[in-house]
């Protein structure tokens, strides 16, 4: 048995914009546990959406099992073996879990039939399962069995898991792991997907890793130090920062014991968040993604209010202050998601720039809108931030990603906030967009304001922050100075362990 | 068609027709609340306005417009009508009263004939018939055949026009079978076949054993031709519908009146006028008896309508009480229209109240 | 393959375009139905879409007629954006009507010049307090609004039915099921002698224009346009989604209210079981095909509008039935729709399989 | 007043019939609905479905024949809203509601010859032995065959939602399309197949009513019974068998209420001074529906409601 299950030869695909996947080479053999590892975008999903039929590559082959692989969907794939765990469950909550699996199933057994394997097979792998309970009454966790065992019933030989973990409690993880060592004995190739690199060096034998879209090198992570890995997968080294000498100014902002529940099923909950910002400071805050990124964003911009006294802005607290209210005092906020969270794709550019200029700007009295100071505004933007675009009337939606970006981030720093919490600035943008973009988060600091960096691409955050946190699984580590961070401090502050943030700086949190 | 030719030559003869007469028809329009397909109430006046082609060839032009609601859009449909050249317009239902009345004020020209309405000007006339009269008749062969001594009764609104019509039809049966009873069940529509059926099978599952109906639809009819009882049918001749079932029906022909009125404005002669024609006018006839009717009995219900027509007999003839034991009739006293028309009590021996 | 893709820019020629086109279309497939029932095509054609527009009459009557839809629309238009669908505009279209009938049977021996902006007011507040059953039931119990607005309109027009048969019949009327006659200062006011043109078709314009300003001018028509578009962005924008459901259906009863009142103080005069003939539905489709635009809801309702008149005329004019007419409005509908498609989406040709 | 002649068995026997033209309709609009579309021309499709059926039966002499073309009446015109909503992606309120405009006017047109015409009769369905059991023979066993084949049309859609693939499918499309799409399934031939079934049931409702509960032809004959289906879809929660209860009560409320009159009960409470019109008591079964509705609503959990959670919303296929 030379010949490896699944082989990838040269395989790219392309979406408008960006090049998702260019010339991947790589292979995983029965039996084999083998790691996918990158940073978010690096192009793991389109890679995996391709080899279970979803997208077809633009170029390049793939085989399977020694055969030529061009499936036409998921169903074809599932005939020839490979089955997926997706990262957001394809589940119907108002199904039973048989009802559920039998869905992801071809050619399932009776009724009465399929619950006693679903019994017996989760039992056997150790995610038992009750195939009459009602998908919508489970917990995440239980509903990730559900779509494992889907699987499994299915006998695949391949099995891909995209972030597996990300939503389960580490009692849960270890559970999970016997199972997949389990079905590894049995001869079945796992594709695993993930940026945690402890648990791929504990799970996999090899790894392929990913850098924008791009194969950058295969590792036996067993071999490897968490370090070295992630040198590979976020680039051999870390930016300098170019933050200047940073003098702290006043305190803008300070957070104190903020905690909110998990919003939805795949959310996170904030828990006891305590952190301060001065005049002329960027925080950066890294971490994996599904951390409580998103739910810090809503709980700063006002879209979920919280407990009195947890958000201040100065000397006044805005914690339950809507959106609005939060812009007139000068806690803005530009959200992760472009469109549709961000901006209005089917707006045009200048109701976009109403869309969050309204009050800072004085685009409306008494309701009604200003046509020409919206324009004027919306102009500025374009003109200061480069956006390229025929007009203000161009829908939103039509702009390119890197377009819309600066876009975004031109309208909040225009209206001259106080303090400016962004989330992933330059995802997606192009280099030169992503420096202009940095250059104007430098700017709007040094001109006094206090600026929040999220973002998941260390670079960057080590070339504007003057300060650094992470966010690991809600909770936020103790600042500290970014400038001298080492990327194995990092990587052990984004896994949950903040020891090495306490033991040594003068930003620690209050 | 011999009318006409013998119309048109008399007029040539005597030098009457001008050139614009002959091609210029008397059109005449009518405006109808339901659909022509109904074999109801707007059935048989659109049997009326086919009758008057019949009657006048290509001396009338005749249009019409069907289902029109009671409201705003009957007005806009009888301006326009009354824009559009016609000479004589037939609104057939109570519910264009108010906008007979408007358009009639803005159209002085134009002559306006009100069914069952009671508003009149210089141009609106307003007939109808007397349904009572062959009520009285339905009533008698109903009394006189009943076994269960039940007779139901689907009535619509709780109108003078309906109330009259049971009160009529249970004297009349009464006279013949004091123990006779009448159960009535309001619909609450003019026409709903699927309401009606229903309220025919009811009554019928609660002893009726004859159906009277004072609603459009043919429904009751094939309910009792189904489940074998008898009943009379309403505006039609329902035979079709309950061969065995009908043992007649009240007919409401319009066409006489709708042929006299038409020559009339041909005639020059047209004046408002209010008409209540009954069985003497052949506004109001009967379809064939069956043979089932007992022949005594038919024998007695056509010497009825004899009497009604020669205007010898008059069905609300005292002594009548209204239902709380008042008098209302003494003895041979008879009914004024003014009452009639605007009756709105039960006469004694009926059970229930009228609705409100 | 044919595959639909959404269109990223507006193209206002082909919006433009589409009715006009779909217009056509209708009258070439109409004529075909016409001309199988033995009709001269071209003639019934003109009757119903041509000869309206020429009569002084009949352009009277079109406002009229499309007064109530255009009213009714309007107010739906603004919840249809944000994404709230009342289909019960009928229901609150009788309580309206009930409502303002109320009042004024209540004075009917009292005439002045308040009664009329009082009957108004009840009107409204009838319509927009139906509306707000669907909308308390929504954001409290998160009731479907389509479900429950849709069982209120057999609700009210039952009510209507217990109503005009009960404590508001015409008293004088003979139990006929309906109620006095409205006097003087209880009817609209005629603007031009002769016809019915009354001071609701002015309000139905003002409201046309100030929708069109509130929707592209105003604060309130950029929330209920971007909660329709992008909820997130909404309430990213700080855009409170219950309270505007609320207001969308609060407004679009109101306005319901409104046309019902306009109806029975307008050509009717007086409380009737039969007020309901389906404005209220019509008006779904008029918002539809005016693409919830408030001009295009006036276009959409004045075609309507058209079709209604013209089929009147038809009907005694042609010898066309009725039921000729309504095939044929269905057929304008559907053709609409479907045409409507062009200017929403771009039709490409794809490789098999690429989803 | 004579409560007395109320024959329980008798207002029964009578709501049965009633509430079959309900039955069919609100059944199929059941698959319609749990395959996450909302078709709100079930009147116009009835009462082709009338016509059809009704036109068949007098041409060619059998009741039979007549149902089967109702069937495929109420199909064909359900395709135009499947066509319209699925391939050309219009809004589903707007074309149901066209689709309605449009029966009701083809209905008058095919029509129009068929005023005043005789169907042929359907013959009832002795059972011969068990129809002559005193009550429950009258009680089980005196309709005529529809209304047991609409019953079995029940417990067919029940099994076939709950036992059967296809059915778990249908109803995974009605949960979340999206899902459904990402597992290999096609969203829109699903739910074509399930709106043309939601239209052959629903002109079979129309052909019952045409051809046995009336039964004539007339225009506007189903004066709003696809309304009322509606209405009990949402009473019965989406369940089947609660289908059949809402059709019962619907139909049953009708029949009561003319049972009341008839026996003077409405008129005993007017003359008391209660305004016991007809009109109220036809109001209570919407409101019960409301009342159901919030119910299922309030209970928290979404998957728990039953609703088809992807109802009327627009598939466009991305993703």
């Amino acid at each position: 048995m030379t010949e490896p299950l699944l082989d990838l030869d040269g395989v790219s695909k392309s979406y408008p914009g960006v090049k998702a996947n260019d010339d991947v080479r790589f292979s995983v053999d029965r039996g084999e546990i083998h790691a996918l590892l990158g940073e978010n975008g690096a192009g793991k999903s389109t890679l995996v959406k391709m080899i279970y039929g979803l997208v077809r590559p633009d170029t390049g082959a793939m085989r399977f099992a020694g055969a030529a692989y061009e499936p036409a969907g998921p169903v074809a794939a599932r005939a020839s073996g490979v089955a997926m765990v997706f990262q957001h469950f394809s589940l119907f909550e108002a199904l039973t879990v048989a009802e559920n699996i039998e869905l992801g199933m071809e050619n399932p057994p009776p009724r009465g039939e399929l619950a006693a394997r679903i019994v017996k097979v989760s039992k056997e792998y150790g995610l038992p399962l009750e195939p009459d309970r009602l998908v919508g009454d489970l917990s995440v966790g239980i509903r990730q069995r559900v779509e494992i065992v889907r699987c499994l019933l299915q006998d695949p030989r391949l099995l891909i898991m995209d972030e597996p973990t990300s939503v389960l409690t580490p009692q849960e993880v270890e559970i999970l792991f016997g199972t997949l060592r389990k079905l590894k004995s049995e001869g079945v190739a796992i594709l695993y997907i993930s940026h945690k690199l402890d648990e791929i060096r504990q799970l996999c034998d090899r790894a392929t890793i990913l850098r924008h879209g791009k194969v950058v090198g295969t590792c036996i992570p067993a071999e490897e130090t968490a370090r070295s890995m992630a040198g590979m997968m976020i680039g051999q080294e870390l930016a300098h920062p170019v933050a200047g000498s940073f003098s702290p100014g006043e305190k803008l902002l300070s957070i104190e014991g903020l905690s909110l529940p998990a919003l939805g099923q795949f959310g996170v909950p904030l828990s006891d968040i305590s952190v301060s910002l001065r005049a002329g400071e960027v925080l950066g805050i890294a971490g994996v993604a599904g951390n409580g990124q998103d739910e810090f964003m809503l709980a700063l911009s006002g879209e979920r209010t919280c407990a009195a006294n947890s958000i201040r802005l100065k000397d006044r607290d805005v914690s339950r202050m809507g959106p609005t209210a939060r812009r007139r005092v000068g806690l803005q906020a530009a959200p992760e998601e472009r469109l549709g969270h961000a901006a209005a794709p089917a707006m045009t550019l200048s109701e976009n720039a109403f869309l969050t200029g309204r009050v800072r700007k004085g685009l409306a009295s008494n309701g009604f809108s200003k046509p020409s100071a919206i324009e004027a505004f919306a102009k500025d933007i374009i003109k200061g931030f480069d956006v390229r675009t025929p007009g203000t009337a161009t829908l939103a939606g039509a702009l390119s990603g890197g377009n819309l970006q600066k876009f975004v981030v031109g309208r909040e720093v225009l209206q001259e906030p106080v303090v400016l919490a962004v989330n992933q600035p330059t995802w997606g943008v192009d280099a030169h967009a992503a420096s202009q973009i940095r250059r104007a988060l430098r700017d709007l600091a040094e001109r006094g304001a206090g600026v929040l960096v999220i973002s998941q691409d260390l670079d960057e955050l080590m070339e504007i922050s003057d300060t650094f946190a992470v966010l690991a699984n809600g909770r936020l580590s103790p600042v500290r100075p970014a400038a001298g961070m080492s990327i194995e401090a990092i990587g052990r502050m984004m896994g949950g362990d903040f020891s090495v943030a306490e033991s040594g700086g003068e930003h620690a949190a209050p | 068609m011999r009318l006409v030719n013998t119309f048109a030559a008399a007029a040539l003869a005597t030098g009457l027709a001008s050139a614009a007469f002959a091609q210029d028809p008397t059109k005449v329009g009518f405006i109808y609340v339901g659909p022509v397909g109904d074999f109801g109430w707007t059935y048989e006046h659109d049997q009326g306005r086919l009758a008057v082609i019949e009657e006048f060839g290509d001396a009338v032009e005749t249009t019409f417009v069907e289902s029109v609601p009671e409201g705003a859009d009957a007005e806009r449909v009888l301006r326009q009508m009354a824009q559009s050249g016609h000479d004589l317009i037939f609104t057939t239902s109570f519910g264009y009263m108010n906008q007979t009345m408007n358009v009639a004020k803005q159209f002085p020209d134009v002559k306006f004939e009100h069914a069952t309405g009671y508003q009149r000007a210089d141009n609106v006339s307003t007939y109808s018939a007397r349904f009572y009269e062959g009520r009285h008749v339905i009533g008698l062969i109903a009394g006189g055949m009943t076994e269960s001594n039940i007779v139901g009764y689907i009535g619509s609104f709780p109108i003078p026009e309906v109330i009259r019509g049971i009160n009529s039809a249970y004297l009349a049966a009464k006279s013949v079978n004091p123990d006779v009873q009448f159960k009535v069940v309001w619909s609450n529509t003019w026409f709903d076949p699927a309401l009606e059926a229903d309220a025919a099978k009811t009554l019928i599952e609660q002893g009726a054993d004859v159906l009277m109906q004072h609603t459009d639809s043919t429904a009751p009819m094939t309910i009792a031709e189904e489940e074998g009882i008898i009943a009379f049918g309403q505006a039609s001749d329902q035979s079709s519908f309950g061969p065995n079932a009908q043992m007649t029906a009240i007919m409401d022909d319009w066409a006489p009146y709708y042929v006299s009125r038409v020559q009339a404005v041909m005639d020059g002669t047209w004046e408002s006028t209010d008409t209540w024609g009954g069985i003497d006018s052949g506004m109001v006839a009967f379809a064939d008896f069956s043979d089932k009717i007992p022949a005594d009995l038919a024998e007695q219900a056509k010497a009825a309508a004899d009497a009604i027509a020669a205007g010898e007999l008059h069905p609300f003839t005292g002594p009548i009480n209204k239902q709380d034991g008042s008098p209302w009739l003494a003895e041979g006293e008879t009914a004024d229209d003014g009452t009639l028309l605007g009756m709105n009590f039960y006469v004694e021996g009926i059970e229930g109240v009228i609705p409100n | 393959m044919l595959r639909l893709e959404p269109r990223t820019e507006t193209k206002t020629l082909i919006q433009a375009l589409a009715p006009a086109a779909a217009v056509l279309i209708t009258m070439v497939v109409g004529g075909l139905l016409f001309a199988a029932l033995g009709k001269n095509p071209f003639e019934a054609i003109h009757t119903i879409f041509i000869a309206p527009l020429f009569d002084p009459y009949s352009r009277t009557e079109l406002l009229i007629k499309a007064s109530p839809l255009i009213l009714i629309a309007l107010g739906l238009s603004f919840g249809f954006r944000a994404g709230i669908w009342n289909i019960g505009a009928e229901g609150q279209y009788v309580m309206g009507g009930l409502a303002g009938s109320a009042v004024a049977l209540a004075f009917w021996n009292v005439e002045g010049a308040w009664l009329l902006p009082l009957m108004a007011v009840a009107g409204i507040a009838g319509g927009a307090a139906w509306a707000m059953i669907p909308a308390f039931l929504k954001i409290r119990f998160n009731a479907n609004e389509i479900l429950v607005s849709l069982m209120l309109v057999y609700v009210a027009t039952l009510f209507l039915s217990a109503m005009v048969s009960g404590p508001l019949r015409d008293p004088d009327g003979f139990n006929f099921p309906q109620s006095r006659l409205f006097h003087d200062s209880a009817r609209l006011p005629i603007l031009m002698e002769g016809t019915r043109v009354h001071v609701g078709i002015i309000v139905t314009m003002v409201a046309v224009l100030a929708a069109q300003i509130f929707l592209t001018r105003h604060l309130f028509g950029f929330n209920v346009r971007l909660l329709g578009q992008a909820p997130r962005a909404a309430a990213f924008s700080g855009v409170n989604a219950k309270r505007l459901t609320v207001i969308c259906l609060g407004l679009s009863g109101a306005m319901a209210g409104l046309a019902g009142l306009f109806e029975v103080a307008g050509p009717i005069g007086q409380l009737q079981p039969s007020l309901p003939v389906g404005y209220g539905f019509t008006a779904i489709i008029v918002a539809f095909l005016g693409r919830l635009s408030p001009v295009g809801i006036l276009f959409a309702g004045m075609v309507m509008a058209l079709t209604y008149i013209g089929g009147e005329t038809a009907q005694f004019a042609l010898g066309i039935p009725s039921a000729a007419i309504s095939v044929f409005q269905g057929l304008l509908l559907f053709i609409l729709l479907a045409v409507d498609l062009l200017t929403r989406y771009r039709v490409r040709f794809v490789r098999r399989g690429e989803v | 007043m004579d409560l007395s002649v109320v024959d329980p068995v008798a207002l029964f026997v009578g709501l049965v019939a009633a509430a079959t033209p309900l039955l069919f309709a609100a059944i199929g609009e059941l698959v319609v609905e749990k395959s996450g579309v909302l078709n709100l021309g079930v009147e116009g499709m009835m009462i082709v479905g009338a016509i059809c059926g009704f036109a068949t039966a007098v041409k060619t002499g059998s009741p039979a024949l007549g149902f089967v073309a109702g069937a495929a009446g109420g199909c064909v015109l359900s395709l135009i809203f499947g066509v319209m909503t699925q391939y050309l992606l219009s809004n589903q309120v707007a074309t149901g509601l066209a689709l309605t405009l449009f029966g009701l006017g083809i209905s008058a047109l095919i029509g129009q010859p068929f005023t005043g015409v005789k169907s042929p009769t359907m013959a009832r369905l002795e059972i011969p032995v068990l129809s002559e059991i005193p009550l429950l023979g009258r009680l089980f066993f005196s309709y005529d065959i529809v209304i047991y084949l609409g019953i079995a049309l029940v417990a067919a859609v029940w099994w076939f939602l709950k036992f059967t693939r296809r059915g778990l499918v249908l109803r995974a499309v009605g949960e979340n399309h999206d899902a459904a799409h990402s597992l290999g399934y096609s969203v829109v031939a699903i739910r074509l197949a399930a709106i043309a079934f939601g239209g052959a049931c629903a002109g079979l409702g129309g052909a019952y009513l045409s051809l046995a509960r009336v039964p004539q032809w007339t225009e506007g004959m189903t004066a709003g019974a696809g309304w009322i289906a509606l209405a009990i879809v949402v009473f019965s929660a989406w369940r089947p068998w609660r289908v059949l209860l809402g059709a019962w009560l619907f139909g049953g409320v009708t029949i009561l209420q003319l049972n009341l009159q008839a026996s003077g009960f409405l008129s005993w409470l007017q003359s008391l001074g209660i305004p016991a019109q007809a009109q109220y008591l036809s109001m209570t079964p919407y409101l019960i529906t409301i009342a159901v509705l919030v119910v299922i609503s309030a209970d928290g959990s979404k998957a728990r409601s039953n609703a088809p959670a992807s109802l009327g919303r627009t598939f466009t296929g991305s993703g």
